[in-house]
């Protein structure tokens, strides 16, 4: 019997959570979204310690409690609020691990107190146990790995046999987990190697795994350490964790492969694609210039509808593909949303004087947002995103900085001073002039590649549900 | 096999969180990928009230250490979850 | 029925009153078509062409002296007055208000006329509506004439030696040929500015793309059966301000404004024209009815202060072949409507019919 | 530096060679400007809008004596040639290649020649192209006076009347004329069919919605610098081929085909002019490079069949104001590049030099 | 303790309802979505039948049972393959009933044999059967009403103070059954009176509902039902009449409020408007000439989508909305869907010779997809679909059938003989003839009213959905 | 109050299918509406397993009658359900 508010508080702290993961699905959404969810926590943990009750006694050392909570609150707090912003995805991992260092904890207390009491615990209760304690571990030390890797700490590493290593010591780990649960094997001390031994595949398993992947690998085991809180919510029959810890576990393996599927992959290939050698991601290309980003349609659209100006440097690709039609249509959705959109237009973009004009005039673009390069040149600074669409040479800053270049002293569209560039191409072929072009490398530019007619179709379809 | 009925009651539960899981993930852009990660891991941070629970319970030394140490780092994933989440997100403040 | 078409006499005029497809159409109803020998050239049509859908080829006289019933394109001149007999009926262009006494005289030869462009602006009567069919080819024609005349190109262009704004143009009057003739600025990439004073034109400009110039007052001006009837003197005069500052920028004008019975107000006097800028061209297509711009000289080059001011009265037929397609077509529909494989017979009560019978029995009606 | 421009004597030049704006900016450069009463007036430019911007306008031998360095639209005639004195500077359209007379005489007086047609196609001098400039108007106002020229509209129309299907344009070459002339006969509405024998034209005509007419055997054309160098025979007898159907339908035929030093390739037979539609146009704006229809003249109208023939030479020129505006601009760059304030400083191996400078020191340079 | 196989038919049945329940809600999925759920359902079934164990003991009387299953799969077969495809609103509506039915007879078993077996029922299962009754009994007696008035055996039937005596029977009937849960009144008599309460106010509610609102209603019955099952599912805490009737219950009152916001009305509105007495539907408008329907953009775009034939008539309105770029986009977006599409230009549409043409060539259409009025004019009665786009003196019919019409005489595009005419303008306002068009009129016609740029921008993005 | 650990799982359960429910109904082409009514109609017949349980356990004629009833109308519910909505649904099939 429980006492009836308690589980009241717990519901809705679930339903919080959904709704926060549900808001945390779109821009609009997501912030508002994220403070749902902290809400209910704060709900869940204060009920918990006010209203627990064990055997028909409230919680003992409260005061230890709080305690203990104040110190993790302050250091959260302040790891969270220094990490610069390009080290999110590491800080992330960390914090995950955390919880799944957390669920095998309790697991462990489960265990001890399990044998302290003598009970013979259920089947459910130690298969609950031993999952949160495996799953926990590994979560933990996995978690531990990617952030020392993000951090560049570590290398990639690997070895003749990994796999094989890994395969058999996954094996190994379950195999003790499951004769712990039917009892066949038992004692504290197995406990503690059965812990070293999932901690150990925690780090196996994310040792070898390339950059690029690791927000993937990060996502995966961020779902596992939800599984491991569920396991939890087993344990004590508690509603809230059980349902925190199974929404993460399923939203967080969807967005798993959600993540996949955004960079073309499948979840096995990222898994143990790595064992093959092949670790540069496929979301970063290499070339002898060096390594370029590429970018979704949907990101591309979330940046520019979040902006507040939008210049389009329309080149002989959008004439090829003939997406001049598309092009206006993505200004009007851009438009729409408050954005400032304008073309720049460079006196040789196409292949023939006055060939933007020619193609925007088609499609019915007003003439007063086509503005001249010496004009928009001092704009570029101020200007959140540059979309180009099929141009190459106009915006190739060798034309500054290379006296070899053919283009060498041409004035170009200055697109690179902006704070962000996403360049809509089928492939990094050279354009007219047959050289590379630098932008392309730069760290505030992104490739988006395609025919410009179906990369604008689908940045149109993106912007309108953003 | 024997299923008693609460655990039944838990499998149902687990099976249609799984699918409303799945169903809130649906066109999800994927600038939000992170932040929607790094939200779902604070919320896995409730974790923590397990933790509290064995504090709450605990007689002896070792399980009040572990189980201090079980809360914070709980919330550490709950409290640094959240924040950091809600950093990542300042870019989508709509602009005045 | 037995038609004839002769060549047109007017040494502009290239147009021919029926081409070959139709020609096939009129012998299928069973008439008779006799055609003067090389009518068509300058149209594009040869005579084997007219051969071929059935017509007989004859000499002019031959022509003359067998037809019940002549087709027409322009006004015919008192030569060609001359040439037709009492009990003939003839189809053309008459304008029997500006051409009284063209009408007058057929009328005392005894000749019945159907004048094509009395045809009243009702629905029914759009398939036979020649003002329709020729001033909208002539819209088309006096923008592109226009753009070959100017010293500069109509599209935006930004080029590697400097950008080219887009040239503007400046419409007066958005009836059939006003609006085609925004069509076809607009097309070529010209920004264009339009002036009209039936109120309902505003939409319709705007439904082209074009910009309406707004005057106040236009509700109070009188439009019957499609024509503008009577405008105030301040309805003008208030026009004038509102177009000024578009009309000094201007580099294409193109004048269309008729008022009932179709004559032309004058819009721009000789005073705007010095204001205008050097080099601006205007294309008065109400030259034939007087012009809308005061220097205006029907068919003469016009040069006044750098401004050349054209009045061509041959607009429809310097597309002569399109203008004779849509012309043969405009009278084939009419002729279904009045005449049968063996004669006439049509009823004088007839909207159509009374509008368009102009002289019938030796008088002239009106 | 002292420059100067004088009137343009051609009958068909209405061109000048600096406009007002760019008298501007040489003067910001520290040159100095002379310029002939009236020089600007065919393009647009009164005396007073030179004054303005701080030119002297002075009788014509006055420009000519006091000017170091004079700069011109129109290939110099034997007249023009003597009024120059050796140690001045000649910058102007020559033609070198078709105009080794020219050249010589020029040489011979001691002047040094700047050709502006002479310019190598490479990105740096983009600014400077006249060629570019120049056939780009040239090549809209070729589709303009065509569609005037034309008993025809471009666009498809289904009217009251009946339906009047679209023009059908064909184009010979896709280079600078070329391409700009399929974008004006687009926007005008016609349905346009192109020829050239650079393979990558392909492409870029249809970036332009019109239809490449494909011919095999591309890849063997021999292209240098951006110009046709040499093509195979049996090339331009599948060209001839492939062409037919489209050439027999086309209402208007635009040409525009060079090969190396300018010279044009014949393309269109007289065989082929007489199976051509009657009323058809043909635009040959090879003309001054001999045609490629084998029927053209320069600048006189030929009609073969019911096909009229035409080989305008002065299309650029009908767009006197902005060919003038574009032109300056040219030249502007092209000074900058070899002219300081103080007068010529150039260095000869420089690509651009090397390849404009045909005339220095009484030499003739190739 | 229950057998373990019938609880895991159970939960796929379970699955299977939400699977289903998600299928339908597109039109690529909708058919196998209802197979699925049928599926699901057959499992459930024959698992009960062959699986379930009372007090350990199998079922008895499944003879019985099989012939109580035969009968109504005979009736309810029959029944469903005989009725007109116009008639299906009211079938629903009867076999809603027909649930409704089933779930308040269980209810009274329960209670009976609650009374019979002498046990002080726990609060839950009392809330439970009663709930289950009046609910079960209220969706019975509506559903059939709804049925009777959708059959037109029954008119709106409304009387003075009738929102005075349903609120006060519906109150009557809640408080009576709550006195039944707490125990304060009991019996079996008390109970047939409760029952019989639930019934009249059904009949009571749905009354004087209007025709046009019907379908809201039975929807809203619908997902009473649903409830009414899911209490079933607490009487014998059996899970998979629980999560149907829940997922019903939720999904239905979802679908309610979805179709009156299609209505552009809230649900109050459409259960109390009628009292106000303007019972004629939004979605229907009146007017001399007859009544009109509307039609909504999704809907269009799913019949557009799954035409052969669409042939799109523009006039002037396309013209006045500029809209020709985003009828451009329509046509290319249906041609991807493998629709044939058209347009049919009259010679006098628009306000000059050749409006239509020069829009069209502005925004790109070719020209071989430009049909002249006679050719397109045998096409129609081929055609699925014609989409008016701002035309219509050149569709109106009264050009061949009305002698005194200023247009009679005049050709018209014959879209009338098309399968389904959508007519997209900003009102029921004349055009330049200024006269009716009764094609507006037609059965196969339905409006869709707004600015044709802004409709079709509509148009395009259902589209895309479907 | 007290809640028994069983009801409070159903209380759960209950919850959160809403919620799956409502986020099954997302975005549905109002042609689909009445489809989608009718299936769920179909679903809900899903109550007719009460009545097989009720007419497996009856021990009198009236409970078998009135089960009998019962489940003729639950029967009529799924099978009439889902054969009009299977009818509604054929102009989706997809064209050849
Ligand atoms: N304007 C003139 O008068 C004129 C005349 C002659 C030459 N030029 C020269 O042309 C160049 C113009 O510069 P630009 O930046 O406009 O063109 P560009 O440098 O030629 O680059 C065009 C880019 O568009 C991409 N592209 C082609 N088709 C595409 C499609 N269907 N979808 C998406 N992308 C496509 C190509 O990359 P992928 O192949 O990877 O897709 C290419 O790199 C200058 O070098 C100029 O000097 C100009
Ligand atoms: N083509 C010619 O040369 C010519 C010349 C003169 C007259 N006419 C006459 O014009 C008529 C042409 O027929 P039509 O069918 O093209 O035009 P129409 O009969 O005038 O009908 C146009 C319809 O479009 C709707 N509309 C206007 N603006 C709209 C917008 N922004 N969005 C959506 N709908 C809009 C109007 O209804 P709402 O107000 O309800 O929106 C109107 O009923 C014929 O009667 C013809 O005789 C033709
Ligand atoms: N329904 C039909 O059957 C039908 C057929 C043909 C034309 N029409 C309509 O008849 C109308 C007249 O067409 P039209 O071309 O023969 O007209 P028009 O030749 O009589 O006049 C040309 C235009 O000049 C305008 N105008 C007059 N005074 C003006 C002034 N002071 N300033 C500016 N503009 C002035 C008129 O308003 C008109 O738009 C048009 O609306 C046309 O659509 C209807
Ligand atoms: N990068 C630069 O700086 C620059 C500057 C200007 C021009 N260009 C390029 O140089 C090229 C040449 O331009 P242009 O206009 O001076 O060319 P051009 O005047 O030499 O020739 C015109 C066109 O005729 C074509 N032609 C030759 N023989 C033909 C035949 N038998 N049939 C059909 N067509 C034939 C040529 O291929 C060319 O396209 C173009 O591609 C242009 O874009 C480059």
């Amino acid at each position: 019997m429980i006492d009836g508010l308690l589980p009241i508080l717990y519901l809705i702290a679930s339903v919080t959570f959904i709704l926060g993961i549900k808001m945390l699905g779109s821009p609009k959404t997501a912030r508002a979204g994220n403070l749902v969810a902290a809400a209910g926590m704060v709900i869940a943990i204060v009920g918990t310690i006010v209203l627990y009750r064990h055997n028909g006694q409230p919680l003992h050392n409260v005061t230890w409690i709080l305690a203990a909570l104040a110190v993790g609150t302050a250091i959260g707090w302040v790891m969270a609020m220094r990490v610069k912003m390009t080290a999110m995805p590491q800080m992330v991992s960390f914090f995950n691990g955390m919880g799944g260092a957390c669920a095998a904890l309790i697991s462990i207390l489960e265990y001890k107190s399990a044998i302290a009491g003598g009970l013979a615990a259920s089947t459910g209760h130690s298969l609950a146990t031993m999952a949160g304690l495996i799953i926990g571990a590994v979560s933990f030390s996995g978690s531990i790995i990617a952030y020392l890797k993000l951090e560049d700490r570590l290398g990639d590493i690997r070895f003749g046999a990994q796999q094989l290593v890994n395969n058999g010591l996954l094996v190994a780990t379950i195999a003790v987990g499951a004769a712990m649960v039917i009892g066949s094997m038992s004692g504290i001390s197995t406990l503690y190697i059965l812990t070293a031994m999932a901690l150990v595949f925690g780090i196996l398993f994310v040792l070898p795994i390339g950059g690029a992947d690791m927000p993937v690998v990060i996502s995966l085991l961020n779902s596992f350490t939800g599984v491991a809180a569920a396991c939890g919510g087993f344990l004590y029959d508690n509603m809230v964790m059980l349902i925190g810890g199974i929404l993460v576990g399923s939203a967080g393996t969807i967005l798993t492969v959600v993540m996949c599927n955004s960079m073309n992959r499948s979840l096995l290939n990222v898994l143990i694609g790595n064992f093959g050698g092949a670790a540069s991601g496929a979301s970063s290309g290499g070339s002898s210039a060096g390594s370029y980003r590429e970018v979704s349609a949907a990101d591309a659209a979330v940046m520019m509808a979040y902006a507040k100006q939008v210049v389009i440097v329309p080149g002989y690709g959008l004439a090829v593909a003939q997406a001049q039609h598309v092009c206006h249509q993505l200004e009007h959705e851009l438009e729409g949303k408050g954005v400032t959109v304008k073309y720049a237009i460079h006196p040789v973009a196409g292949r023939m004087p006055g060939h933007m004009n020619v193609l925007l005039a088609e499609a019915d673009v007003a003439y007063d947002k086509l503005v001249e390069m010496e004009e928009i040149n001092s704009e570029f600074p101020t200007t959140d995103v540059v979309l180009v669409v099929g141009a190459n040479d106009v915006v190739n800053p060798a034309a500054k900085t290379d006296p070899t270049s053919p283009i060498y002293g041409m004035p170009i569209l200055d697109a690179e001073l902006s704070r962000q560039v996403i360049i809509m191409k089928r492939s990094m072929k050279a354009g007219y002039a047959g050289i590379d072009n630098e932008l392309f490398y730069r760290p505030n530019a992104a490739m988006l590649f395609g025919d410009a007619k179906a990369s604008l179709t689908a940045l149109v379809n993106e912007v309108k549900q953003v | 096999m024997i299923i008693d009925e609460s655990t039944l009651s838990l499998i149902y539960l687990v099976v249609l969180m799984a699918f409303l899981g799945v169903e809130l993930i649906g066109h999800v852009p994927s600038v939000l990928h992170t932040p929607l990660m790094s939200g779902a891991n604070a919320i896995h941070g409730v974790v923590i009230i397990g933790s509290i629970i064995v504090m709450g319970i605990a007689d002896d030394t070792l399980s009040m250490v572990l189980g201090f140490l079980a809360v914070v780092l709980g919330t550490l994933n709950v409290v640094g979850g959240f924040v950091v989440t809600n950093r990542m997100l300042e870019m989508f403040r709509r602009k005045p | 029925m037995k038609f004839g078409v002769v060549s047109e006499t007017g040494p502009r005029e290239r147009r021919v009153a029926t081409v070959p497809s139709v020609v096939a159409k009129l012998i299928a109803a069973g008439h008779t078509v006799h055609i003067e020998q090389g009518a068509g050239l300058r149209a594009g049509f040869d005579d084997e062409m007219y051969r071929t859908q059935g017509a007989s080829v004859l000499t002019r006289s031959d022509v003359l002296t067998q037809s019940e019933c002549l087709l027409r394109v322009a006004v015919p001149n008192a030569d060609e007055i001359n040439e037709l007999r009492a009990g003939q009926t003839l189809v053309s262009y008459i304008y029997p208000k500006r051409h009284a006494d063209v009408l007058a005289s057929l009328a005392a030869s005894g000749v019945h006329v159907f004048a094509m462009d009395a045809l009243p602006r009702i629905t029914r009567a759009q398939t036979m509506d020649v003002l329709s069919s020729q001033n909208n080819l002539a819209g088309y024609k006096a923008v592109v004439i226009g753009a070959a005349e100017l010293g500069r190109i109509f599209p935006l262009m930004m080029t590697a030696a400097g950008t080219v704004p887009p040239a503007k143009v400046l419409i007066y009057g958005a009836g059939v040929a006003g609006l085609q003739a925004i069509a076809t600025a607009r097309r070529l990439g010209a920004q264009v500015e339009v002036t009209d004073v039936r109120p309902e034109t505003k939409e319709q400009v705007e439904s082209l793309g074009a910009k309406f110039i707004a005057v106040e007052g236009l509700d109070q001006v009188n439009v019957q059966g499609g024509y503008v009837a009577a405008i105030g003197q301040d309805v003008l005069e208030r026009q004038k301000v509102a177009v000024e500052k578009s009309l000094t920028a201007a580099d294409l004008v193109i004048c269309t404004a008729l008022v009932t019975g179709g004559t032309a107000p004058t819009l721009i006097t000789t005073d705007q024209v010095s204001r205008m800028k050097r080099g601006a061209v205007i294309i008065d297509m109400a030259a034939e009815a007087g012009g809308n711009c005061e220097l205006t000289k029907a068919d003469v080059r016009i040069e006044h202060g750098g401004v050349l001011v054209l009045g061509p009265t041959d607009l429809a037929s310097s597309a002569a072949q399109n203008a004779s397609e849509l012309y043969a077509k405009n009278v084939l529909a009419f002729l279904a409507h009045v005449a049968t494989s063996d004669g006439f017979a049509f009823d004088v009560a007839d909207e159509i019919t009374s509008a368009t019978l102009v002289a019938h029995n030796g008088q002239v009606r009106t």
